[in-house]
């Protein structure tokens, strides 16, 4: 299972490289002995592997967004949304994809076996995949990969991808050069991280001490990868240079048909809106539903919106006496009018999240949840029940003891949805007697303060996730962590724990559902978030861009099979 | 320390003084119009005529803040002082009209003289004032509450109308009445980030100049520092990394901007400290404390009114350039900066909402640079022809 | 000459570590973490001590800081955590773009702000004079990120698209995506078409500045007696302000490159920000935010030395322009 | 005036300049009338405030117009080419080659921030086309000429470089580059300490017997009118008050003004005369007294003064008194 923080806020940094012209050498000693190797291979491929003569063929493709792709293509370093599906589906491969549905297939795997008892994945690699530099990716790759991702020394950020399996050198073993065993405990979709980890080449990073991979020139100056995409060039903070990769394999469908592809990074939305009106960029990466009209009123681009994988929430500090009684929690969220604010800041862009099971999850159904809807009335009987009353006269409900209702919801500097968010529910809960405070707190510092275990410096938190193909909630509610970063709500719900037990191991997916449902019942009984809802993912394309398809799985799941309409380059 | 330089006949021109004193006190401000004298006239009559109809228009407003909160009474006091300073203003004028009065002529008088001459900083000093006033009986005048939320589905992003004549937000509250609470936060916090960088400039500068020796060394080696380094880094580094409240903002706008005050008023000192009055004093054992607080300061003020002038307007610029960041004052409080911020990303379909406020900023901070420059010009007799 | 510049160099060392040190404990002491940024669920806490230790930070704030003051000293500015290299291939990358940028920016605005105040000065009370004052007044009060996105929506997309002028200038970066692919000389017109969005919003803020400062000086310096001399030579007005009174008006004006430099950077940051600019303003920022801490500081030392470097600059420009002074 | 025996290079006639200031309008010069002739010395003389330099300025028309304007009527005659409302360009190539001017104040005339050589290559070059290294070379000379020693080195160094005696030398040769048939020398002694007072006042009276030019001396000293000058003309708050050869003025001044500034000058047959200065200032140009405009300070005020005095002739070619007493008082000034 993994998730990654949204912050949504500017640019999160980083990258580096040289100026100007093709594959510009950094003057480190690494990239100066690789670079050389994978322009030659590449020659090479482009003489044995002639561009087809199709005039879909062609054309310089360039991608704007507001972030770097941080810490570049090292994927035993990085969590950043855009820059693992860089690794991904551009530069480098992973053994396995998803389609559409969500169910795997094959990619870097030709196939794979399961041993019956659980406990083994055995993946057949396919023979015609090379490293851009002309080595051949093979079975060493991926025991390389594993072994690095699942070393503390590393310090892996989503390490909790391999809880259920054996790390280090005794979980894989390579049987021969394109077979390769990894081992586990058997647990309910044990597949994913293979969709989400891309493969590094062990012949170039495998003498790195694993502690000094962060600091390695590989990641973001001289990646050499094995997918469609080879890396030309980096400017740090303006743009990252991919050409076409000649020698992708033919079954995998060859040589993507764009060129070039770049991706360029404009932090400011304006700017980024003003590219795209002026066709100076093919796509924008999430524009604000505040855009959306504009690029809808353009002839030449078309608003892509789809659901996507991240939500947005209010955490609850239950160790606040405000908010320790669930009735409250569920008062607030019924006194909060969620569907208004997905109409109003989301302009319709988005549905309302009852619990954090998203659309694409097989257990999404949120018609058969007791959901909890906008009703003030019932949420002022729910706190008188509580015990909570107005007694002076103030306009805000005090217990019994004198405390007052009262409590402050942070949420971090420069997120203008998040800021919406907590001005509405301001404004909102007034009227059913709480008094909620909007306080901002630089992104760094509200981390710090949910986040650490002595802490806990909140009421109430504005936050997001983006939970991957696995959902899991067992860092966020299981009693057990309750002493680990996430365990915001401080949740102790023995139901709970055994829920989240018994679906982290259940591998059948009928059984799972049954589960996931009576989970959710028992979650939104407990409301340790108040569930905002799940924006949908906006992109802005130029109609000149053909074929592209996005969803769930992101914005460049087929960017290989994009291509550039003729009469538009 | 205001000397002589001669003397000068002041003479008025009015009306008859009997239908002046009538039309005066029923309209403060129409005789010296008729008068042809623009300026005065215009102002006490727009005065008179503007917070009356406050009173007429919203006598239940006026009447409930009475008992209301302390803002919505300093409101109220100031819609009295207004009205009663336009009207016995004019009165006096009026009355005084055949008077021919010889004044004599302070530095400082040529100085007000110099000013008043220059027609874009007068008109500069009754934008500021103007909002000054108008930020004062904000309670009074603003249509809504700024944190008024209409409907969210149907009264979101509407442009000009009666009922908002400049147009809601995203929230659906009034553009205007942000506008108008906005004013209180950017110019309080530009007049107070100055006041606090005036007193410790001039403090620190006038120690410098008057001690000399290591303290001058210390204090302008510290000056030197902090004049160096990029204030906007600064800022940044210091306000990213702790809360943004306006209460942090203001602080650390005010000491940031310290030293270049601290410059001039040292500058000043050290000239001053060679006059003879100075040296009087010296002689005649005055304390250095009163040496400094009684006779430098007093003298070396007129470049630092300048530098604070032009100081308010740096600092709205400024807090608007952090909330762009981010950093700035946060919402739902309302400040111009933030809601130029706020509302850029919607400029191409809902520009009234960082037009409004940006042209608010720009022609405050315009009033506050060309009132800046008139008094330097004034105070400076050599730019004088 | 070269004395005197070298004593100035070494006297502004304890400058530099003044401003270096406040930045060191300001960025420490503040709250937040630069592993926070790497945070996913199920990390534990060994995790996060070992990117800790990755980074260096389990040492106590004050080992680091002599250990980051000596290292420094040494030319050494550590590793930067957010671009996982070395500080100084960092600023490498942005140096330069900042340096382009606020040095045409500079010149821009000098020349511009010379040649307006004088003629302002030499207009005084003119029509010409106070509407000069107000334009330029109305650009220097504008918030700078405000002015810029003007200039994107009405040079950049309102000139494409709505008014469909011949000219319209890109809105972000440095230089176009098929930069490459061009020849020599439409490579410069890129990089010129890229400069100018950025330029003038940074140097018109500036030009208000030096102009009004330049209307002053200039005012001065035409009622001296040897301006009365040259007229009395039957030089043209012409020759008179733009050879004898320029050169002597620019003399104080000199000072305000130093004054100004800050200034200037400071507004890289917006600049930058807004135009997609990659340069040290954004990247300090940034930096910032993300608790980059070896960058922050090494960023601080960078803008302070360029202070610096700056305000030696002027001074070698006071000794060209004005022949009374010679340092020792 | 009656008519004269040579032609006269200069005629100033009725010449009024007036300041419009906020203030008021300043008649800084109010109806004056004179001719300088060929290679003669003229002087104007007059306590600071009457109207000689801005009378000076008005002929080479340097005066900053606003806030000065030369009223309708002046006239100004250079060879019989009127020069009021000829043109700045005609001005200007009149400036520093027929008519040069030096001023009173050495050490800020010259420009701070360039090559003293240059300043004065800079009218040779300008006048006389000259190339930059003939412009050189003939600077040279000038400050040879001038008495300037070492002029080689000297034509590269700065103002500052050089004494307030040695920048006013410098001055002389540049207002000389062009050999003007006027100059005018406007107090140019006056910053200087005595000894190179009368160097430089020897020098000027060499260089005008050298180059046959006339001079018109702007001076508060009679020290320096009886030493250099043929014919003076005594200012009193913006008007000629008296004319006359210098032995006229020293021997019977006219005027009771010339008496009081005869009287406050060191005598030195008599070291031990108690010098009277004229009691009180020269009044403000806006707000001239009416009648005569001397009264107020006059030892000799009576009733008759209160009327607007004009010019007497004292029989004499060329000798007038603004005093309707002057007649009277050449009689007994003689006596005396």
């Amino acid at each position: 299972m993994r998730k990654v923080l949204i912050l949504g806020v500017a640019s999160l940094t980083a990258g580096c490289g040289g100026e100007g012209g093709q594959r510009t050498a950094s003057n480190d000693p690494f990239c100066q002995a690789v670079l050389p190797a994978v322009e030659a291979f590449m020659a090479e491929s482009r003489a044995r592997n002639p561009t087809p003569d199709d005039p879909r063929y062609g054309g310089t493709l360039v991608i704007g967004s507001i972030g770097e792709l941080a810490d570049g293509m090292n994927a035993a370093i990085s969590t950043d949304y855009s820059t693992t599906q860089h690794q991904q589906f551009v530069n480098l491969m992973t053994l396995i994809d998803y389609d559409p549905e969500g169910n795997a297939r094959p990619y870097l795997a030709e196939s794979w076996d399961v041993a019956p008892d659980g406990t083994e994945i055995t993946f057949h690699l396919r023979r015609d995949v090379f490293w851009h530099d002309g080595e051949q990716t093979d079975a060493y790759d991926v025991a390389f990969t594993y072994e690095t991702v699942t070393d503390p020394l590393t310090a892996y950020p989503n390490a909790a991808f391999w809880d259920n399996y054996v790390k280090g050198p005794n979980g894989v073993a390579v049987v021969d050069d394109f077979t390769v065993v990894i081992r586990l405990e058997p647990h309910a979709e044990f597949l994913d991280p293979f969709r989400s980890a891309a493969i590094l080449p062990e012949h170039l990073l495998g003498d790195v001490p694993r502690d000094q991979l962060r600091v390695h020139p590989y990641g973001t100056q001289c990646p050499v990868g094995n997918g469609p995409f080879v890396f030309a060039e980096h400017r740090p903070q303006d743009r990252w240079l991919f050409e076409a990769n000649p020698a992708f394999p033919d079954a995998l469908g060859g040589r993507p048909f764009v060129d070039r592809y770049v991706y360029r990074i404009i932090p400011e939305q304006t700017t980024l809106l003003t590219e795209l009106l002026t066709e100076n960029i093919d796509v924008y990466i999430s524009p604000g539903p505040d855009q959306a009209q504009t690029i809808i009123d353009n002839p030449n681009l078309e608003l892509r919106s789809y659901p996507f994988r991240n939500y947005i929430l209010v955490g609850w500090n239950s160790r606040r006496p405000q908010l320790a009684d669930a009735r409250v929690r569920r008062a607030i969220t019924m006194g909060t009018n969620r569907a208004e604010i997905v109409e109003a800041i989301l302009r319709g862009y988005g549905t309302v999240a009852h619990t954090g099971v998203p659309a694409f999850h097989f257990a999404h159904s949120p018609e058969a949840l007791p959901r909890l809807r906008y009703d003030p009335e019932r949420a002022r009987a729910l706190l008188d029940e509580a015990g909570w009353r107005d007694r002076d006269g103030d306009g805000v409900r005090e217990s019994a003891d004198g405390t007052r209702l009262s409590f402050s919801i942070k949420y971090n500097t420069g997120n203008q949805q998040r800021q919406d968010i907590a001005e509405i529910m301001q404004s909102q809960l007034a009227a059913i007697g709480v008094e909620a405070q909007p306080q901002v707190v630089e992104w760094a510092t509200l981390l710090q303060q949910i986040n650490t275990p002595e802490l806990r410096d909140f009421d109430g938190v504005i936050i997001g996730w983006v939970a991957e193909f696995k959902v899991d909630d067992t860092d966020l509610f299981h009693s057990e962590r309750i002493d680990q970063p996430y365990a915001w709500s401080g949740t102790q719900n023995p139901e709970i724990d055994r829920l989240l037990d018994a679906i982290s191991i259940t591998v059948d997916r009928s059984e799972a559902t049954n589960l996931w449902l009576e989970y959710q019942r028992v979650l939104i009984e407990e409301q340790p978030y108040t569930y905002f809802y799940f924006p949908d993912r906006l992109d802005g394309v130029n109609r000149r861009v053909v074929d592209v398809v996005m969803d769930a799985r992101g914005e460049w799941v087929n960017i290989k099979d994009w291509y550039l309409d003729p009469s538009s380059r | 320390m205001s000397s002589d330089v001669g003397s000068l006949v002041v003479e008025h021109h009015q009306g008859t003084s009997r239908g002046g004193r009538l039309l005066s006190a029923i309209l403060p401000g129409l005789p010296q119009l008729l008068a042809g004298r623009w300026g005065v006239g215009s102002a006490a009559l727009l005065t008179w005529v503007g917070l009356l109809w406050i009173v007429v228009a919203r006598p239940s407003r006026v009447a409930s803040a009475l008992g209301g909160a302390w803002d919505e009474q300093l409101a109220v006091g100031t819609l009295v002082v207004g009205l009663s300073t336009a009207w016995l203003w004019s009165w006096r004028d009026v009355a005084a009209a055949h008077e021919v009065k010889r004044v004599g002529v302070s530095v400082w008088e040529l100085a007000v003289r110099a000013f008043s001459k220059n027609r874009t900083a007068v008109a500069g000093l009754l934008v500021i004032v103007g909002l000054y006033v108008i930020a004062l009986l904000t309670p009074l005048v603003a249509p809504y509450d700024p944190a008024f939320q209409g409907d969210l589905l149907r009264e979101r992003y509407v442009s000009a109308s009666a009922a908002h004549p400049l147009g809601t937000d995203q929230f659906a509250r009034d553009v205007l009445s942000r506008l108008l609470y906005g004013a209180r936060i950017s110019l309080l916090i530009g007049f107070v980030a100055v006041s606090i960088s005036v007193t410790i400039g001039t403090l620190l500068g006038a120690i410098a100049g008057f001690l000399g020796g290591i303290v001058d060394g210390v204090i302008m080696r510290f000056v030197d520092m902090v004049i160096s380094f990029p204030r906007l880094v600064l800022l940044i580094t210091i306000i990213a990394l702790f809360e943004p409240s306006i209460f942090l903002i203001t602080a650390v706008l005010g000491l940031t901007l310290w030293p270049g005050t601290a410059r001039i008023v040292r500058g000043e000192v050290l000239s001053l400290r060679e006059r003879e009055f100075v040296q009087a004093a010296t002689a005649l054992g005055f304390s250095k404390t009163r040496i400094i607080l009684r006779h430098l300061i007093p003298n070396a003020l007129g470049p630092v009114i300048v530098a604070a002038t032009l100081g308010i307007g740096n600092t709205i610029v400024l807090e608007a350039g952090l909330s762009f960041l981010g950093l700035g004052v946060q919402p739902p409080t309302p400040s111009w900066g933030t809601m130029v911020a706020d509302g850029r990303n919607v400029l191409l379909n809902a520009w009234w909402l960082s037009t409004f406020p940006g042209l608010a900023i720009v022609f405050t901070v315009l009033s506050f640079n060309l009132v800046g420059d008139g008094l330097r010009d004034a105070l400076d007799p050599r730019l004088r022809s | 000459m070269t004395k005197y510049l070298a004593r100035r160099l070494l006297g502004a060392i304890p400058l530099v570590i003044g401003i270096a040190t406040i930045v060191f404990f300001a960025v420490n002491l503040a709250p937040g973490d630069p592993t926070l940024r790497f945070l996913a669920p199920g990390m534990n806490q060994e995790v996060i001590e070992q990117m800790r230790a990755n980074f260096g930070l389990d040492q106590p704030m004050h080992i680091r800081y002599v250990k980051w003051l000596g290292a420094m000293l040494t030319g050494d500015f550590g590793y930067s955590f957010s671009h996982s290299r070395p500080v100084l291939a960092v600023l490498r990358d942005f140096v330069p773009n900042t340096l382009v940028l606020s040095a045409v920016a500079l010149v821009v605005a000098f020349v511009l702000g010379v040649l307006l105040g004088t003629i302002q000065a030499v207009r005084q009370y003119s029509k010409v004079d106070s509407g000069l004052s107000v334009v330029l007044l109305f650009f220097y009060s504008m918030p700078s990120f405000w002015l810029a996105l003007m200039l994107i929506l009405t040079l950049s997309l309102f000139a494409r698209n709505v008014w469909e002028l011949p000219i319209w200038f890109p809105a972000s970066g440095m230089v176009s995506t098929d930069y490459e692919f061009l020849s020599f000389g439409a490579q410069l017109r890129d990089r010129f078409m890229h400069l100018v969005l950025p330029t003038l919003s940074l140097a018109l803020v500036l030009t208000a500045g030096i102009a009004r400062y330049m209307r002053g000086s200039m005012l001065e310096v035409i009622r001296q007696d040897y301006i009365r001399t040259a007229h009395a030579k039957g030089l043209s007005e012409r020759v008179v302000v733009f050879k004898h009174a320029l050169r002597n008006a620019l003399i104080p004006i000199i000072t305000l490159v130093g004054l100004y430099i800050p200034v200037l950077f400071s507004g890289t940051v917006f600049i930058e920000y807004v135009f997609a600019w990659p340069g040290m303003g954004r990247t300090i920022y940034e930096a910032i935010l993300t608790r980059d801490y070896p960058l922050v500081m090494a960023g601080s030392f960078f803008f302070a030395a360029m202070v610096v470097v700056a305000n030696l600059i002027a001074d070698v420009l006071y000794a060209i322009v004005d022949p009374r002074i010679r340092y020792e | 005036m009656s008519a004269e025996s040579a032609p006269a290079l200069l005629s100033v006639r009725d010449l009024r300049t007036w300041f419009f200031t906020d203030q008021g309008v300043a008649k800084a010069v109010d109806g004056v009338s004179f001719d300088v002739r060929a290679g003669e010395t003229l002087g104007i003389v007059g306590e600071s405030g009457c109207g000689k330099t801005v009378t000076s300025l008005s002929v080479l028309g340097l005066l900053p117009q606003p806030p000065a304007r030369v009223m309708e009527g002046s006239s100004v005659r250079l060879r019989g080419e009127e020069l009021i409302g000829s043109g700045e360009r005609r001005m200007r190539a009149l400036r520093g080659n027929e008519i040069s001017m030096i001023f009173q104040e050495p050490m800020s005339s010259l420009n701070p921030v360039y090559k003293i050589g240059g300043q004065i290559a800079e009218s040779l070059r300008l006048h006389r086309g000259m190339d930059r290294k003939a412009a050189r070379a003939e600077a040279v000379r000038l400050l040879a000429e001038v008495g300037l020693s070492e002029p080689e080195r000297r034509v590269d160094e700065y103002p500052h470089q050089l004494s307030g005696g040695m920048r006013q030398r410098v001055m002389i040769a540049m207002a000389l580059s062009c050999e003007p048939s006027l100059l005018i020398a406007d107090e140019p002694t006056t910053a200087l300490d005595v000894t190179v007072q009368a160097q430089i006042l020897e020098l000027l009276a060499e260089l005008r017997g050298k180059f046959g030019m006339a001079v018109l001396l702007i001076t508060h000293d009679l020290g320096v009118v009886a030493e250099v000058c043929d014919r003076v003309v005594v200012m009193y708050a913006g008007q000629i008050v008296e004319t006359g050869t210098v032995y006229d003025i020293f021997g019977e001044p006219a005027h009771p003004y010339t008496r009081g500034l005869l009287d406050s000058l060191p005598s030195v047959e008599d070291p031990g005369k108690r010098l009277d200065s004229i009691p009180g200032t020269v009044p403000n140009p806006i707000d001239w007294p009416t009648g005569c405009r001397f009264r107020a300070r006059c030892p000799l005020a009576t009733e008759g003064c209160e009327l607007p005095q004009d010019l007497v002739e004292l029989g004499e070619e060329g000798r007038t008194a603004r005093c309707w007493r002057a007649p009277s008082l050449v009689a007994t000034g003689a006596a005396t």
